[in-house]
């Protein structure tokens, strides 16, 4: 039971994304609303790293995704921020309720 | 051995990422954000997977947590973060909801071992696989991605 | 002096509220604080050393001492002489000059201090972290020097903090300073100043 | 398979509990990386102070111990019982842990490093990429030390290394990868065996910009940006005192060494030479690379923020991409036993970018521009 | 040679200019009414063939009845100087028309005298202590501060 | 990218390593570039004013030494030529000699600790400065060796000078004019050329030439910015007019001008000084017998040299007394400082930095 | 920035200073070894000779500070007998107008220049510790007669061969010990 299987590490990843879920949900800032974003694409991460050892050793496909969501995720990350710092710019604020308008 | 490492690292990961979502100060929250990365990166490499726990720190720590810090800074009177809203009841009943589900998936599902040992170095394999069969078209399309995000990064942020 | 710095919003009430303060500055120190000779045996006592761990301690306290260059005036010039290539003061482990008091363990005090000027030097005196010594270098720092009869020239820079080792002079040569640094070094690692050696004429 | 694999080995043979075998050699290690890159950093602080003294028509330290070798050692132990100031505004976790993040890195960093042939402490195939990422992390610690202590001088220098950093990681980046295609692997050990010819003259362009880019990540002169003294105090360690400020100040040597380390595996063939033992011939290269940068030290002042930002990315990053699609195409052409005909041609291609470079690109002069 | 302009002959053109500006003169110096000042400054400075383009030192003693001003002035095309002088009888509160807008560098010498005599410069953009700290008491540079 | 930054306040001093001394430049910044400079002085303000009324017009002169530090000399050749031309004495001819001799080593003295300070501004780790201070010591071993001083020298008397230069002071000077267009060349290698510097400095800090007429600015500063105005030769002291030199000028005003001005101006103190050499007569009195406590007329007299700053005058008032009625001292640097704002706005910290170095200012002479 | 000249400059530079590194450096081992200072020195105390000092009070007159405490009373022959004559070194500022001004040269400027003290009361010089000073070597300051018996100065100008200071090249670690080496 203790001996760290594959069940461990999706359980684990389930746990970290769905913290980091409620924390998309609950958070007002956007930054840190981008934060809790980058936790569920690390919990994604650490899924497909897992399958990929642990299902289809030899193939490395879980990895190969893997450097696809941190493609992803930078740029996510680049494009995010610089919408943040365009509203902060117009607005004085990083809160989410500011962000209502579809044009700043 | 390993197992121990597993749960110390799984410890860290998740006291991190609830610290990301609890703490006020948005400076140090960035910093738990952090540690957990790390704690990930710690996962590759028990999961054999050396240079994607390379380049995670490379991308995540290096990077990523870089720009979040340099956002930190300059909103600086947005520093001390908000309360968190009326939605924090719905939104644990939906995470835990959603937790029991994966779980119940995960643990009544049997997962099938393809064979094979896990490759000694992973580098010219993922090389390989990346530049050689299958995935150049992806490459591309992920290096076009990068780039239209700079270029739509500096588009917003560009004086109007 | 206890320094509380009240919320200023312009230039204007910064000035007034430094200006305060010098104003008090000025009232509280009308005599001057005794040097500090016993200071190093009062260090001993409060905490208990091993002898040999004591004589390492000041070993490595008298070899690398950090000076705070806090050059005003004209005996800053000599200071810079004695620390370019002709006298060389990194030769006693002193060339890692800090700038931030936080981490300089001798303030040479080089040149004249003003009322003005008494403030900010206290404020960088606090600043220091323990052990700290004070170096007052040339007349004006010892005395006020010419400018001792001056309405806004402190008289002797012991007025506001405790002064270790005077070394007269206007300004006093790039040697005397080195001796009177040597003569600190004396000080820190001996502990007295009742010692054969040091007693010259 | 290095010298602690073999111990780790026969641990596991010899039948102790399998949690010792791995941390075992682990803090072995650990114990070594610490003792012998401190005592190094000492001396090498020691030998800066020394050099520097003697292109300043002085003498520098050396009253402290034969030729004042025990300086280093006396300003440690008087920083170790230096009263420790956290300022009243600072952030104490922060101001705290500043110091750790900074310093752990640059002794990471030293774990990869091929001394000799097999003495590296952990011969990871991703040697090369650890290093950068490494390196990478005590940029958080700097900027955790700008923000803790809540002084204004230290965040200017925080603003500043922020975005020194990151410019800098790119044409380094660029510029290693020139190696790794030459060389045909990530591994330090590798790279070392491959140089038959010091890769600083198969590729003199990658190495100059590898050399430039590590001169700032290491905030040498001249980008020592992060505390010009003559502009922002003392930078980011402003309000640090005592042992914490130790930690910075070995840190900062430290990474210069770390990096001395890694241009000399890189760049000039390792522990590779005629006659004498390996390490000798390591440390005498560690020692030419630092004393250059040390005699760099002495001579350059120092630029300005954008016009640092706008070498790196007018000038080192494109010349680092035209590099490595040069040394790219050259591999293919070029037989791997035919190195000298890179040498030729790379020189030839470095001279005409250079030239181009400084003909046509100003870079950052005149009125500020952001 | 920098030519010490007759201070008679000068004195005769400024009070052509603005009469009822010039008290006296003599071979070096112009004493004005304190009033003019800055009308007079003006007229040095911008009449063609005088071009007194540069203040050279602003001062001034406390001969304890009255505060006199010394200014100097220069051209440097023509190289020629002059002196400027005028007197202050008010002891409580003097004040004198700043000649910042004309001469910029009166702006720190006038801040000086400020500070050490007292002296009001009118128009000055931003008169306050210089040398002493706010909250100094007295004016140290006169005769009866001790 | 203009991110909207709250702009925030600097305090660079009173106690800051390249401020020359305690001077206060509150700054306000926008990011890193500067909105707002606002320079407050009088850290070192001594009332040397003040003091000069209570002492005798010998006595004053230990008190000039004290305002510009770093070329104490000049101060002293300027009170006395004040001085002088209030009680109409008459300097004996080797005396004037020895006083332009002098003055032009003060003016390389000041020169070597203007440039080398201002490189160490610009981040060179103290080693221009300590090359420049190396050939500083040479003058100051000669200084030491004429008064016993070696910094404040106390040297020049009313009418004349207080003794005569030792026997061995002219070889020596001779070697060390010989030696010096030698370094000056070697200098100009290391730093001329340099790349860094030239981006540092060129195009930073533009004070235009109407500008520097306007705020009074003299001397170096002043010349940089393209104006030909040197009080030696427009208003000769002393016997300056004798002496065949040149006045270097800048074309733009930017600090690279106000650098390259002042390394020019050493080529041709060293100029005087050879001239100097072979014209000083080899005997004769060097001080025209003023008693210690003498009493010049009533009066007022205006004495104005071209210090190594600028234009330093002194302003004398007599009564007829023992002691001056009102010493007012012009300083050169106070003007200098004017115009920091205009030259500082928009630029970034690290330029304010090395603008106020080129201007080359000394707190002693601006707080008096 | 923009290098037109290729980096000539900078490389100009560093060679100057990699010339400089091989030459000797110029720097005095301080209190191992010492410069001579030069023949007229202003040295941090004055030299007393009492039984010259016929008490006339000229030096209190001619300091600029007030710093000479001269007292004296009225002895046989229409004398005056000094009874206390005091200075403060750590007030004076050594500018020699004392010595000049003395008409019966009986103060001259001393060569001492380690007066570092820990007390500030050590820094007044009282009649006693004058009276003390006249066995040492005056300086030439307004002395000329001393002037022949001073040691030539060194000189940074002139090399050893010269008489000027010495320059080593490769100067090893003083292992004597002075007071805090």
């Amino acid at each position: 039971m203790f001996s760290v299987g594959l069940d461990h590490y999706l359980i684990l990843s389930a746990v970290l994304f769905c913290i980091g879920l409620v924390g998309v949900i609950t958070q007002r800032n956007v930054i840190k609303l981008i934060m809790c974003l980058e936790i569920m694409l690390n919990a994604v991460n650490i899924t497909l790293i897992a399958f990929s050892m642990y299902i289809t050793p030899a193939a490395l496909t879980g990895q190969l995704f893997a450097i696809f969501v941190m493609v992803v995720a930078a740029a996510e990350v680049a494009v995010g921020i610089a919408i943040v710092f365009s509203i902060y710019r117009s607005r004085e604020s990083v809160d989410m309720e500011n962000f209502n308008l579809l044009k700043w | 051995m390993p197992d121990l490492v597993f749960y110390l690292l799984a410890a860290i990961a998740l006291v991190a990422s609830i610290a990301v979502i609890m703490v006020r100060d948005i400076f140090r929250a960035a910093l738990c954000l952090i540690v957990l990365f790390m704690s990930v990166a710690g996962f590759f490499l028990l999961l054999h997977a050396d240079f994607l726990a390379i380049v995670q720190i490379l991308i995540y720590v290096g990077a990523i947590s870089i720009l979040i810090i340099v956002a930190v800074m300059l909103t600086r009177d947005a520093r001390q973060g908000y309360p968190l809203d009326n939605y924090k009841y719905v939104a644990g009943a939906v995470g835990i909801l959603l937790l029991a589900a994966i779980a119940y998936g995960i643990l009544n599902t049997s997962f099938v071992n393809f064979g094979g040992a896990p490759p000694e170095q992973t580098i010219q394999p993922i090389g390989q696989a990346l530049f050689g069969s299958g995935y150049v078209l992806p490459v591309e399309i992920a290096a076009v991605l990068l780039l239209s995000a700079i270029l739509g990064a500096i588009a917003v942020l560009r004086d109007k | 002096m206890e320094i509380v710095r009240p919320e200023v919003n312009t230039p204007q009430e910064a000035d007034a509220v430094e200006g305060a303060y010098i104003n008090s500055l000025i009232a509280d120190s009308t005599s001057a604080i005794p040097d500090p000779d016993r200071w190093i045996d009062e260090a001993v006592h409060r905490n208990v050393f091993l002898t040999t761990t004591d004589t390492i301690l000041a070993w490595g306290r008298q070899r690398s001492i950090f000076p705070m260059l806090f050059a005003t005036a004209c005996c800053g010039m000599e200071v810079i002489s004695m620390s370019v290539s002709r006298f060389d003061l990194s030769r006693f482990g002193m060339d890692v000059v800090r700038f931030s008091p936080r981490q300089a363990d001798v303030m040479i005090i080089a040149g004249t201090i003003t009322w003005k000027m008494a403030l900010a030097t206290r404020m960088i005196y606090d600043q220091m972290a323990e052990p700290k010594w004070v170096v007052a270098m040339g007349a004006c720092a010892i005395s006020g020097g010419t400018f001792r009869e001056s309405y806004s020239v402190t008289p002797g820079v012991n007025r506001i903090m405790p002064v270790d080792v005077y070394i007269p002079g206007c300004p006093p040569k790039p040697e005397a300073v080195i001796f009177g640094i040597n003569r600190l070094h004396a000080k820190i690692i001996k502990g007295t100043m009742d010692d054969p050696m040091l007693s010259k004429p | 398979m290095t010298l602690l694999d073999q111990f780790q080995k026969t641990l596991l043979a010899s039948g102790l509990p399998d949690w010792a075998a791995y941390l075992v050699p682990a803090l072995m290690g650990v114990i070594l990386i610490v003792a012998v890159s401190l005592t190094l950093v000492i001396i090498f602080i020691w030998w800066e102070r020394r050099l520097l003294g003697r292109f300043q028509l002085r003498l520098g330290p050396n009253r402290c111990g034969p030729e004042g070798i025990l300086q280093p050692v006396a300003t440690g132990l008087k920083l170790l019982l230096k009263e420790d100031i956290v300022p009243a505004k600072a952030d104490k976790i922060l101001h705290f842990l500043a110091p750790i993040v900074v310093f752990v890195p640059v002794l990471m960093i030293f774990a990869v490093v091929p001394v000799s042939d097999g003495a590296i402490l952990a011969n990871l195939n991703v040697g090369i990429i650890y290093v950068v990422a490494i390196s990478s992390i005590s940029t958080i610690g700097i900027f955790m030390a700008a923000w803790g202590s809540s002084n204004k001088f230290a965040l200017i220098s925080g603003m500043r290394t922020v975005a020194q950093m990151v410019s800098y990681e790119l044409p380094v980046v660029l510029s290693l990868v020139g190696v790794v295609l030459v060389a045909g692997s990530f591994s330090m050990l590798s790279i070392v065996q491959s140089q038959s010819i010091p890769f600083i003259l198969v590729m003199p362009l990658g190495c100059v910009i590898f050399f430039l880019g590590c001169l700032a990540e290491m905030n040498r002169s001249p980008f020592d940006l992060l505390e010009a003294d003559s502009e922002i105090v003392a930078g980011y360690h402003t309000e640090y005192s005592g042992m914490k400020f130790a930690m910075f100040f070995m840190g900062e040597y430290g990474v210069a060494l770390a990096y001395s380390t890694v241009i000399t595996t890189l760049f000039l063939g390792g522990w590779s030479g005629p006659l004498l033992p390996p390490v000798i011939w390591f440390l005498i290269k560690v020692v030419l690379v630092f004393s250059f940068t040390v005699w760099m030290r002495a001579t350059l002042p120092r630029l300005r923020v954008d016009q640092l930002m706008a070498f790196a990315w007018k000038g080192l990053l494109p010349m680092a991409v035209i590099n490595l699609i040069i040394i790219a195409i050259e591999v293919l052409v070029v037989p791997a036993s035919m190195l000298w005909v890179m040498v030729i041609l790379n020189f030839a291609f470095a001279a005409a970018l250079v030239l181009l470079w400084s003909r046509l690109f100003t870079l950052g002069g005149g009125r500020v521009e952001v | 040679m920098t030519v010490i302009t007759s201070g008679e002959e000068l004195g005769k053109k400024i009070a052509e200019a603005i009469p009822g500006s010039v008290v006296s003169s003599d071979k070096t110096s112009v004493m004005l009414e304190s009033k003019s000042l800055a009308q007079v400054a003006e007229f040095l400075k911008n009449t063609p063939g005088l071009d007194f383009n540069y203040l050279n030192f602003a001062t001034a003693v406390d001969y304890i009845d009255y505060f006199e001003l010394v200014y100097r002035v220069l051209s440097m095309e023509h190289n020629h100087s002059l002196i400027l002088k005028t007197r202050l009888y008010d002891r409580e509160n003097p004040a004198v028309p700043s000649l910042v807008a004309i001469w910029r560098s009166a702006y720190f010498q006038e801040r000086e005298m400020f500070d050490m005599f007292g002296i009001k410069f009118e128009g000055h953009p931003d008169l306050r202590r210089l040398l002493t700290w706010e909250g100094f008491q007295g004016y140290p540079l006169r005769r009866d501060y001790l | 990218m203009p991110i909207k930054t709250e702009p925030f306040y600097l305090n660079l001093g009173p106690q800051h390593p390249s401020t020359h001394g305690v001077f206060r430049l509150r700054v306000q910044l926008d990011g890193e570039v500067i909105v707002d400079v606002e320079p407050i002085i009088g850290y070192l303000h001594r009332g040397i004013e003040k003091l000069a009324e209570t002492r005798t017009y010998t006595q004053v002169i230990p008190l000039t030494d004290r305002l510009d530090y770093v070329a104490s000399m000049t101060n002293n050749l300027a009170y006395c030529l004040a001085v002088e031309k209030l009680a109409g004495i008459k300097v004996p001819e080797r005396a004037e000699y020895l006083r332009i001799i002098f003055s032009e080593l003060m003016r390389l003295a000041n020169h070597f600790l203007a440039i080398g300070a201002f490189l160490n501004d610009c981040g060179a780790l103290a080693t221009p400065l300590i090359y420049m201070w190396r050939e500083r010591e040479k003058i100051v071993d000669l200084c030491e060796m004429t008064c016993g001083q070696r910094l404040l020298f106390n040297y020049m008397r009313v009418g004349g000078m207080s003794q005569d230069v030792p026997v061995e002071f002219m070889p020596a000077l001779k070697k060390f004019v010989a030696e010096m267009p030698k370094f000056i060349g070697e200098y100009e290698q290391l730093i001329k050329q340099n790349e860094i510097f030239l981006a540092r400095t060129k195009g930073v800090g533009i004070l235009p030439r109407e500008m520097a007429i306007d705020i009074g600015a003299s001397g170096p500063v002043l010349r940089a910015s393209g104006v030909n105005w040197d009080i030696r030769k427009k208003d000769p002291y002393s016997i300056y007019d004798r002496f065949d030199f040149e006045v270097p000028t800048g074309d733009v005003g930017d600090c690279y001008d106000r650098f390259w001005v002042r390394m020019r101006e050493m080529r041709q103190s060293v100029r005087i000084l050879e001239q100097a050499i072979g014209q000083i007569p080899a005997k004769g009195t060097v001080w025209a017998d003023v008693p210690q406590f003498f009493r010049p007329p009533a009066g007022e007299a205006y004495g104005h040299i071209e210090a190594p700053k600028g234009n330093l005058g002194f302003y004398v008032v007599g009564d007829g007394s023992i002691a001056p009625y009102r010493v007012h001292i012009f300083p050169p640097s106070l003007m200098n400082v004017t115009a920091l704002r205009d030259m500082a706005i928009g630029w970034k910290v690290a330029d304010l930095i090395i603008i106020f170095g080129s201007i080359d200012v000394v707190l002693g002479e601006i707080d008096r | 920035m923009k290098f037109e000249r290729y980096g000539m400059g900078i490389a100009k530079g560093m060679a100057l200073t990699l010339k400089h590194l091989f030459r000797p450096p110029l720097t005095v081992q301080y209190p191992n070894e010492k410069l001579v200072r030069s023949k007229r020195i202003r040295g941090n105390e004055l030299v007393w000779f009492p039984d010259r000092c016929t008490g006339c009070g000229t030096c209190t007159k001619a300091c600029l500070q007030g710093n000479i405490i001269l007292v004296t009373h009225h002895g046989e022959e229409n004398k005056f007998i000094v009874d206390k004559f005091e200075l403060d070194s750590g007030r004076c500022i050594f500018c020699g107008l004392c010595v000049e001004s003395c008409p019966y040269d009986a103060l001259a400027m001393g060569l001492e220049y380690e007066c570092a003290k820990y007390r500030r009361g050590d820094t007044i010089l009282d009649k006693e510790k004058l009276k003390l000073s006249d066995k040492h070597q005056p300086s030439a300051y307004f002395r000329p007669q001393f002037y022949a018996q001073l040691p030539e100065q060194s000189l940074l100008i002139y090399d050893r061969k010269e008489g000027g200071q010495k320059l080593t090249l490769f100067p090893l670690s003083k292992r004597k010990r002075g007071p805090g080496a």
